[in-house]
Order: C-alpha cells, then sequence, then structure tokens
C-alpha cells in the first residue's frame, strides 16, 4: 500500500503563464527510498512542497490532482499534525537554523520540545542523533558558527529528530564532502530499515544509483521516466534531458557505443568490476 | 613571482576558536587551483584571508607583493574577487542588473562602460534573458551564476569560487568549467572549492587538500586521489572511476577517457 | 479552511519579532545618540514602528513596537523611560492605514502627526519624571530631532519597499 | 548569570524587585531608597555583574538624577529661591523636592537593572511559558531577543559583501557613515525575504503543533527560592501592618 500518492498533479506559480508541474502521478511506499532526480529547474523541490502541503498553504497558486496520505487527502488533515508525520529538509542549508536556540544541541531539541515529547527522551533521543550525524564535537557551539557542511547537518538531523514516517531531503549533501555524503546514504539506508518513505532529491547520481529503490526523473515538470534504478539510470535519454548518469554506467555505454556488448549495464563500481571480471 | 601568497598564516574567531594554521600557498597569474578536505577543515576560513574579509591572527598574506594588513579590503577587492559560499549573503540589490553594476558603479566607470561590462558579464554566465529579474526569483543554483557574474564583472586578478559545484546539474557544471577556462585565457588565478571529485579531476592541474585546520597536500589530482592514506585522513575519496581501475589492479587512471584507453 | 490560516499567523508572529529586532537596534545601537542630559536618546527607531504599522495587523503591530522599544530601553539602561514607552510605542500605531501603498498621503500625514502626538506624550512623561513641565517642554523640543528623522526614514523605506515586489508576500493588509 | 543568584528562579527575583518597588514608593523620606543603590551593587558585586551594574547606572540614571537636581535646585524658581549668579538660584523646597524624587527613582531603577543584569532571557522565558503567558507573546519577545544577534551577524555579512565589493567601510568616521547609510536597506529586505524561509523551517519544527511544549531547559525552584519568597511577603506584611497602625 502507498503511504503517499500524487495523483495527476499540475501546478502553477502565482502571477506565472504556464504550469510549473504538469500531469505528475507517482506512489510513495514505505520502506524504500525514491531518488527525485532532473535538471535545475525541472521542478524537484516544487513537488517536495507539494508533498509537504506547503503547496498551496504556503504558495498560492493553482494546484490541480489529489495527494493522498494514507488513503486520506492531505488537506484534510490538521495542519499542525503534519509536521510530525512528514519530516522535510530544505535545499538551502543557510537559513535552516531556527533562530531561536544558541546550541546545536538545543537546535536538533527544538522540534522534540514543539511535540511535547518529555524532557528524559528527548535528551536521549538527541543523543542518539548526535552519535548518528557525527556531530556531538560540534553539539556545544553556536548553529550560526558553523560552516556550510556543518550547518547542513544539523538541519537534517534536526528534521530526523522529529521521527517523521515520511522524510523529505531536499538535496541534503550539496555542501557536504565525500566522507559526510556517505555517512548520510548510511543514514538514508538505516531509515529504510525503520521503513520509512525517504523522498531524495539528490544530483550526485551515483550515490542516488546506489541507495534508491526507485527512481522518478523530472524534465521541465514533467515526470519523465520512472521505475527502478537500473531501469532509469542505464537509459541514455537521460542525458539527452539535462540529466547525469553514474560515472561507471557512462563508461560502459561509451564501449557499448564503440560495439561491445554485455548483459547487463552496471549501476555502482561493485557492479562494473563484477562484470569485467567475469570478461577477462 | 607569486601574485598572491600566504605565509605561516593562522586565524582564530573572535570567540577564540582557532580555525586554521601553519597556511602556505602561492599562486601565479593564469593558474586555476581547487582547493578541496572535509567539512570544517577551514577552506572559507583560508579563502577569506586571501580578500582580507579576515585579517590574519599570526603570519601574512601577500596580494601582488603587498601584505594585506596595510590595505582595506575594498582595496584589495580590486584585485582579489570572492564569490561567498552562500550566495545570499551577497545580494541585495532588488535586480540583476543592478546586482552587476553596483561594484562597478564605485569604480567610478563611466555608464556605457558599465552597461558593456554588466552585459559581457552576464553573457559568460548565461544570465542575459534575466537581466531585469529579481535575484530571489531564481532558483539557488541559478543565484550562484548571478554572484559569479558579479566578481567577473569587477574584473580582478583572482577569482575565488566557494562551492560552485554545490546544487548544480550537469549543464551548469559544464558552464562553470566554460567560465574557468575563459578566466585562465585572460590571465586570471582562479581558486575553486568544491567537494566534486570528478569536477577536479576534470578541470584542474593542481589540487590543494585540507584538513583539521591545516594543508595536508598540494599536488596534481593524480598524486592526490592516487594517495590512499591521504584521502582516508582527509575524509575524502577517490573519483568512482579510478575506484573501479584500482579494484582492477590498473593505477593512474583519472577519466573515463583514460579508462577507455587502456 | 481553517487549517490554512495557521501558516499566515505563523508568518506573521516571525515578521512581528522580525521588526521589533529592527525596532530594538535601531533604537538603542544604530544611529543611536544619547541626548546627554536628560539619560534619553535621539533614534530613527520610530521609523519602524511606522512600518509595523503599515504592515502588521493593528494588535501585533502594537505588540511589536512595545516589546523592541521595551527592550531597547532595558538593554541601554533607561529603565526609566520603560513604562512610558510601553505605553505610548503602542499608540504611535494608531496613526497609520493599511493601504495598497506604504507612502500614501495619508500614512506621510499619519507620521508627522504620530511624531508630534509621541512628542507630547512624553513630554507629559517626563513631566511627571523630572516635576517640571516647563523644562520637560524645552527638552522635548530639542527632541523633535527625533521624530523628524523617523518620518524621513519611514518614508525612505516605504518608497523602497513600494518599488519591490518582495513584500507582495509578506503584507498582511 | 551563573552565580548563585543568577540561577534563582526568575519569578523569585520578581518578588524582590516588587517588594523594593513598594518600599521605596510608600516609605517618606529618602534614606531607604538611596540605599538601594549600594544595596544591589553589592548583589550586583555577588552575581559577578558589579561593573556593568556601576557602568549602566552612571550612563543613564545618575545623569538623570543629576538633570534633576540642577534644574529643582538651582534653574526653577521657587518660593525660597536665592539668586547666586545671574539666573542660577538656590532653593531649599527644590533641593528637598528633588531628593524625594530622586531617590524614589535611584532606588526602583537600581533594582530593575540588577533584576535584568542577573537573569538570562532564557530563564525569563522559560518562566513565562511556565506561567501561561500567551505562547504568541513569549514566541515574539523570545525570537526578537534571538533575531537580535543574527541582525549583527547579518549586518557584518553585508559589510563583509560590500568591502568586497570596493566599497571603503574602514576608516574615519565620515567614510563610516557614508557606507552605513546604504546598508540599511539591504539589512532590511534581505531580513525580510530570509523571513519566508524562517517561517517554512519553524514549520518543520513543528512550531504550529497544537500539543502542549516541554522544555529541554530546566530551572527548578529551590529551598533558597522558597525563603526568599516567603521574606518578602512577610516583610510586605509587616510593612503593611506597621503602616496602618
Ligand atoms: N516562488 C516561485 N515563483 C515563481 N516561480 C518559481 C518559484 N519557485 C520556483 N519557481 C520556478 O519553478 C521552476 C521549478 O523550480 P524548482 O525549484 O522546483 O526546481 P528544482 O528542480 O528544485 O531545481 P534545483 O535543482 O535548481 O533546485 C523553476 O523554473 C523556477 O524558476
Ligand atoms: N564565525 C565563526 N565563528 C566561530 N567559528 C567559526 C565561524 N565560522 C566557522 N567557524 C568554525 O571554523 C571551522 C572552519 O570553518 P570553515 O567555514 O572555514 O570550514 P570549511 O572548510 O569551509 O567547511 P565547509 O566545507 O563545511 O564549508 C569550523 O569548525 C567552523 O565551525
Ligand atoms: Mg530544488
Ligand atoms: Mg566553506
Amino acid at each position: 500500500m502507498s503511504v503517499i500518492e500524487l495523483k495527476d498533479i499540475s501546478y502553477r506559480y502565482p502571477l506565472e503563464k504556464e504550469d510549473t508541474i504538469k500531469n505528475v502521478s507517482c506512489k510513495f511506499e514505505a520502506g524504500k527510498v525514491y531518488g527525485l532526480i532532473g535538471e535545475n529547474g525541472s521542478g524537484k523541490t516544487t513537488i517536495c512542497n507539494i508533498i509537504r502541503g506547503f503547496i498551496p498553504s504556503f504558495y498560492k497558486g493553482e494546484l490541480r490532482g489529489e495527494v493522498l496520505l494514507k488513503d486520506k487527502k492531505l488537506e484534510e488533515y490538521d495542519y499542525e499534525d503534519l509536521a510530525s508525520i512528514i519530516g522535510y529538509s530544505f535545499q538551502n542549508p543557510f537559513t535552516q537554523i531556527s533562530g531561536v536556540k544558541e546550541t546545536v544541541y538545543e537546535e536538533i531539541a527544538y522540534g522534540l520540545e514543539n511535540l511535547g515529547v518529555p524532557r528524559e527522551e528527548i535528551i536521549k533521543r538527541v543523543e542518539e542523533l548526535l552519535d548518528l550525524f557525527k556531530l556531538r564535537e560540534l553539539a556545544q557551539k553556536n548553529p550560526y558558527e558553523l560552516s556550510g557542511g556543518q550547518k547542513q547537518r544539523v538541519a537534517l538531523a534536526a528534521v530526523v529528530a522529529l521521527d517523521p514516517e515520511i522524510i523529505i531531503m531536499d538535496e541534503p549533501t550539496s555542501q557536504l564532502d565525500p566522507k559526510s555524503t556517505a555517512d548520510i546514504f548510511e543514514i538514508i539506508d538505516i531509515l529504510k530499515k525503520q521503513k520509512k518513505v525517504v523522498i531524495l532529491v539528490e544530483h550526485k547520481i551515483d550515490l542516488v544509483a546506489q541507495y534508491c529503490d526507485s527512481i522518478i526523473f523530472m524534465h521541465d515538470g514533467e515526470c519523465k521516466l520512472s521505475g527502478t534504478a537500473r531501469e532509469v539510470l542505464t537509459n541514455p535519454k537521460v542525458l539527452e534531458m539535462g540529466g547525469q548518469l553514474p560515472q561507471v554506467t557512462l563508461y560502459f555505454l561509451e564501449r557499448i557505443k564503440r560495439g561491445e556488448k554485455f548483459d547487463m549495464i552496471p549501476l555502482n563500481v561493485k557492479e562494473a568490476y563484477s562484470i569485467l571480471k567475469g570478461e577477462e | 613571482m607569486a601574485y598572491l601568497e600566504l605565509k605561516n598564516v593562522g586565524f582564530s574567531y573572535d570567540n577564540g576558536y582557532e580555525a586554521v594554521r601553519n597556511i602556505n600557498m602561492s599562486f601565479e597569474l593564469g593558474e586555476s587551483v581547487a582547493i578541496i578536505g572535509e567539512n570544517g577543515a577551514g577552506k572559507t576560513t583560508t579563502v577569506k584571508l586571501m580578500n582580507r574579509l579576515l585579517v590574519p591572527t599570526k603570519g601574512e598574506v601577500l596580494v601582488d607583493g603587498k601584505s594585506t594588513k596595510e590595505c582595506t579590503t575594498a582595496q584589495i577587492s580590486k584585485k582579489v574577487g570572492y564569490v561567498f559560499q552562500n550566495p545570499d549573503d551577497q545580494i541585495f540589490q532588488d535586480s540583476i542588473y543592478k546586482e552587476i553594476a553596483y561594484g562597478l558603479k564605485k569604480m567610478k566607470l563611466s555608464p556605457d562602460e558599465i552597461d558593456k561590462k554588466v552585459r559581457e558579464a552576464a553573457e559568460i554566465c548565461d544570465l542575459t534573458e534575466h537581466l531585469e529579474d529579481h535575484p530571489y526569483n531564481l532558483p539557488y543554483s541559478k543565484r550562484k551564476f548571478i554572484t559569479i557574474a558579479v566578481i567577473i564583472a569587477m574584473d580582478p586578478q583572482v577569482v575565488i569560487l566557494d562551492e560552485p559545484t554545490a546544487g548544480q546539474d550537469r549543464t551548469s557544471t559544464e558552464d562553470l568549467k566554460r567560465i574557468i577556462n575563459h578566466l585562465v585565457e585572460k590571465n586570471k588565478v582562479v581558486i575553486t572549492i568544491t567537494h566534486d571529485m570528478e569536477f577536479v579531476v576534470d578541470q584542474f592541474e593542481r589540487v590543494i587538500v585540507m584538513a583539521e585546520k591545516e594543508v595536508r597536500k598540494d599536488a596534481s589530482p593524480k598524486e592526490i586521489f592516487w594517495d590512499k592514506e591521504l584521502l582516508e585522513l582527509s575524509s575524502l575519496e577517490q573519483p568512482y572511476i579510478c575506484q573501479l581501475a584500482d579494484m582492477m589492479g590498473i593505477t593512474d587512471v583519472m577519466t573515463i577517457n583514460d579508462l577507455l584507453d587502456k | 479552511m481553517s487549517n490554512l490560516n495557521s501558516k499566515n499567523n505563523n508568518n506573521i508572529l516571525v515578521l512581528s519579532s522580525l521588526l521589533a529586532a529592527l525596532i530594538f537596534i535601531t533604537t538603542g545601537y544604530i544611529l543611536h545618540i544619547p541626548m546627554g542630559i536628560n539619560g534619553g536618546y535621539v533614534h530613527i527607531g520610530d521609523a519602524f514602528i511606522y512600518l509595523s504599522a503599515v504592515i502588521l495587523p493593528t494588535p501585533y503591530a502594537m505588540a511589536t513596537a512595545a516589546v523592541g522599544a521595551r527592550l531597547a530601553d532595558i538593554s541601554t539602561g533607561s529603565a526609566i523611560w520603560a513604562i512610558p514607552t510601553i505605553i505610548i510605542k503602542p499608540i504611535l500605531v494608531l496613526f497609520f492605514k493599511k493601504g495598497e501603498k506604504i507612502v500614501s498621503k495619508r500614512n506621510i500625514i499619519g507620521s508627522i502627526f504620530a511624531g508630534i502626538i509621541g512628542t507630547v506624550l512624553y513630554m507629559i512623561a517626563e513631566g511627571v519624571i523630572i516635576g517640571n513641565f516647563w523644562s520637560a517642554f524645552i527638552l522635548s523640543t530639542i527632541g523633535m530631532i527625533q521624530p523628524i528623522g523617523s518620518s524621513i526614514v519611514f518614508i525612505i523605506l516605504g518608497f523602497a519597499f513600494d518599488k519591490s515586489s518582495i513584500l507582495h508576500k509578506y503584507i498582511y493588509r | 548569570m551563573n552565580s548563585r543568584i543568577g540561577r534563582l528562579y526568575p519569578a523569585t527575583k520578581v518578588a524582590v524587585v516588587l517588594l523594593v518597588i513598594i518600599l521605596c514608593m510608600f516609605t517618606p523620606g529618602y534614606y531607604l531608597q538611596y540605599a538601594m543603590l549600594p544595596a544591589f551593587f553589592i548583589i550586583s558585586v555577588l552575581a559577578s555583574t558589579g561593573r556593568k551594574f556601576i557602568t549602566t547606572f552612571f550612563k543613564s540614571i545618575f545623569i538623570i538624577v543629576l538633570f534633576i537636581f540642577i534644574i529643582q535646585v538651582c534653574i526653577l524658581k521657587n518660593e525660597d529661591s536665592q539668586q547666586i549668579w545671574a539666573f542660577i538660584n538656590f532653593s531649599q523646597m527644590g533641593l528637598d523636592t528633588s531628593l524625594s524624587m530622586t531617590s524614589k527613582i535611584t532606588g526602583i531603577s537600581s533594582a530593575v537593572i540588577c533584576f535584568f543584569q542577573v537573569t538570562s532571557v532564557k530563564d525569563i522565558m522559560y518562566s513565562l511559558e511556565k506561567a501561561n503567558a500567551p505562547k504568541k507573546l513569549v514566541f515574539v519577545i523570545g525570537n526578537t531577543v534571538q533575531l537580535i544577534p543574527q541582525m549583527n551577524v547579518l549586518l557584518k555579512t553585508i559589510t563583509d559583501a560590500q568591502r568586497a565589493r570596493g566599497i571603503e567601510t574602514e576608516g574615519s568616521l565620515m567614510t563610516r557613515v557614508k557606507a552605513f547609510v546604504p546598508m540599511i536597506g539591504p539589512l532590511i529586505f534581505t531580513s525580510i525575504q530570509q523571513t519566508e524561509e524562517r517561517v517554512l523551517t519553524l514549520e518543520a519544527r513543528a512550531f504550529s503543533s497544537a500539543r502542549r511544549k516541554t522544555s529541554l531547559y530546566e530551572i527548578k525552584r529551590t529551598a533558597a527560592d522558597y525563603i526568599i519568597t516567603g521574606l518578602c511577603i512577610v516583610a510586605l506584611l509587616v510593612y503593611i501592618f506597621r503602616g496602618m497602625i
């Protein structure tokens, strides 16, 4: 059963002449990671805002179609409760500090305080998250005195802290170094095992290929391709539409172009290696 | 002689936190260099020292032979241009045209000249059709290009780009490469901070690795991405093609084409 | 739909505290000139009170004015002006009208009136504190630069806001 | 604020301040009122805010006190005014008025200044929340207090951006003033621009949740709090009782 479903969604920002999102339909199931990909301006963030209900409650404009959360229309939910069901970390890490807390520790606890979680439980949860996100060293720092990547990690931790069933992450690793990026993907894997729905917007396609169960490829406001990572990310059409494919996939596609034949096009380094080894 | 030089530079923030120490770097005109390294390593701090947004607490920074301690940031800005990590820190006019023209006006150029330079810079950064737009109506990824155009228009000798690749798609990354090449052709120094390893390999001949407040290594991409101990210690990873090559026991491969050739 | 209103509400709250903070720094720090003689000071903070008056719903604007100016008084040590401030500043809000534009004839006149009435009210408060209305009058006359400055800043800011498109999202009229 | 006094429950401190205000207002004479200044200075020293207390006091209250003395004693014409020189007089009545007036101002202000210096905003917010003050008001106050340092950060960022574009912001007063004026606009625009994102951020952190908030930060009343509050009440009762006889 799908937890979230978009049914034939179209949306136009106020004062715009054209629809930004055009007839998008898709389903999201528990325990799966969804990669939402596509070039800049293809409408990824807009889709996230629709799922979270910020469109149409915050951004006005014209929304057609239906968003179903557990088979009930999104607008029928109490606005107050949505924050604890759908977590959302935004694209710009620099404006995601609540501004009401003085330390990273309190910043992560803030959402839990708002949800009325008992104090002992908050402490337990924050401690867990500090370890999970490797933020222990920064716990007593002022959130405003962090480097770009550190801010981004704190912002994501603050959202995961709420333990929502659905987590939307809009480019959560854009300012992160390779090691921290890998850490975040490990966390995504943990969330998946906890049977969450993870919706991930990401340009780092190699990691998307490795971790996402399902891919939605957006182009110009339309959902052009969707399916398993293998179905979408071995399709050269993605390149034509401004998208990107994993490095090893590109390598294999290039060899195929030169006339070689393979049973399977790999998505990550390990697969590529086993194919090449089998070949020798 | 090096155009920009950092000699034994150290810096602590007001709250006493030491962000970088013992930094030695030098840059010649016509050179493009990438600075990479873990989050919080001190990359942003280091480049802010170069245009005197921060003044070193130890050592000194020399621009064109002159210590930054003897100048004001405004004077240095004519030689060293810095594109902020967060574009929103830098944008404060209500149209892109005005934003680009702002610094030029302060340079006392004639209106015609300003107009010419604004249009040139916008052309390079692919913003011509947006010149009259409000900067905040463009997405984050595009706002970064506005700030790049702003600096290019001022025509400094050194251009510093702080994480220009963050959140950019393939086309925009290609645009970045084009911009960097264009600047290098004009004999500028281009210093780029990035976490995108493929971008580093494709674009740069010289890479500086920073970790734990210090410079770890200053070398060619080949020397860096095959130094696995260094990568491990600096929270870095090999580009995927290198990883594949490595598994197959081939070394010194950097790009898809390299691997195809082997 | 009732569940959609809460969004506007938070938006107003955040904007209120933002304006209160602006009132605070412009009252207490930026272009803040201590008047020396009576422990008061000259500033352009009122400009932001006027701005809140046109941007925010009236009750919010009143609270914003009180909070911002009150905090400034505390932190600059002018504890003595705290009570007059908390009464007078919210009154200033009542002279403005929310409309299509921030700078309308109506609001320019409003800012002048707010300046005059504000000065008179402070004069009374000063008279009570010092114990003599005559000296309070002289002081307040010197103090007239403050409302004049504030009106000018308000008008300049208002024009800037009217010209820009961004406020369309934020103004609650 | 980490001193013993700083850690007292804010309501306890408010009780003390209220008591002082009542005593100052209704006790005739001026000895008790003036005595509040050294008393609160000592309290401030104990709470290690002594220096701050004195500077604040002299920068604000002292000036107004001095002013009142000059006006009342020397300038104003009273029945008993004697001319000293030109328009400068001496008046005993004026002196008496000033003493009774300034003593009250001094006493009350000392208590208030001291209170705000030894009590952290966080504590005030916490006790307001506990006391069931309107959620919105608590939010606006709390957020304002938090936004102020942020404004400073923003101001610094904008200055940096301007410096990086060749605008002189260092040097003589004139250059600084010249650089400052074009900065106020961007400061306000940028802050308002960021409001939108801040609202969404708060939303994502369940700010509008209808549930009753809990707090990670906790201050508890200790024995000292009960004793001090008790003493205040007793003192007040004694004071009223004595006044009635
Ligand atoms: N508030 C807005 N008003 C009008 N148009 C908007 C608004 N926000 C976004 N748009 C436009 O909608 C389109 C989709 O934007 P969106 O932010 O969803 O793209 P994206 O796929 O997330 O891109 P990126 O990878 O750069 O984040 C863009 O063309 C953008 O200019
Ligand atoms: N204003 C500040 N005050 C105090 N400490 C700061 C400040 N800004 C940054 N720091 C600290 O200095 C260190 C270096 O920060 P810097 O921003 O230079 O890192 P960076 O290498 O650019 O990292 P990133 O890749 O995440 O942007 C970090 O540990 C950070 O927490
Ligand atoms: Mg986006
Ligand atoms: Mg940085």
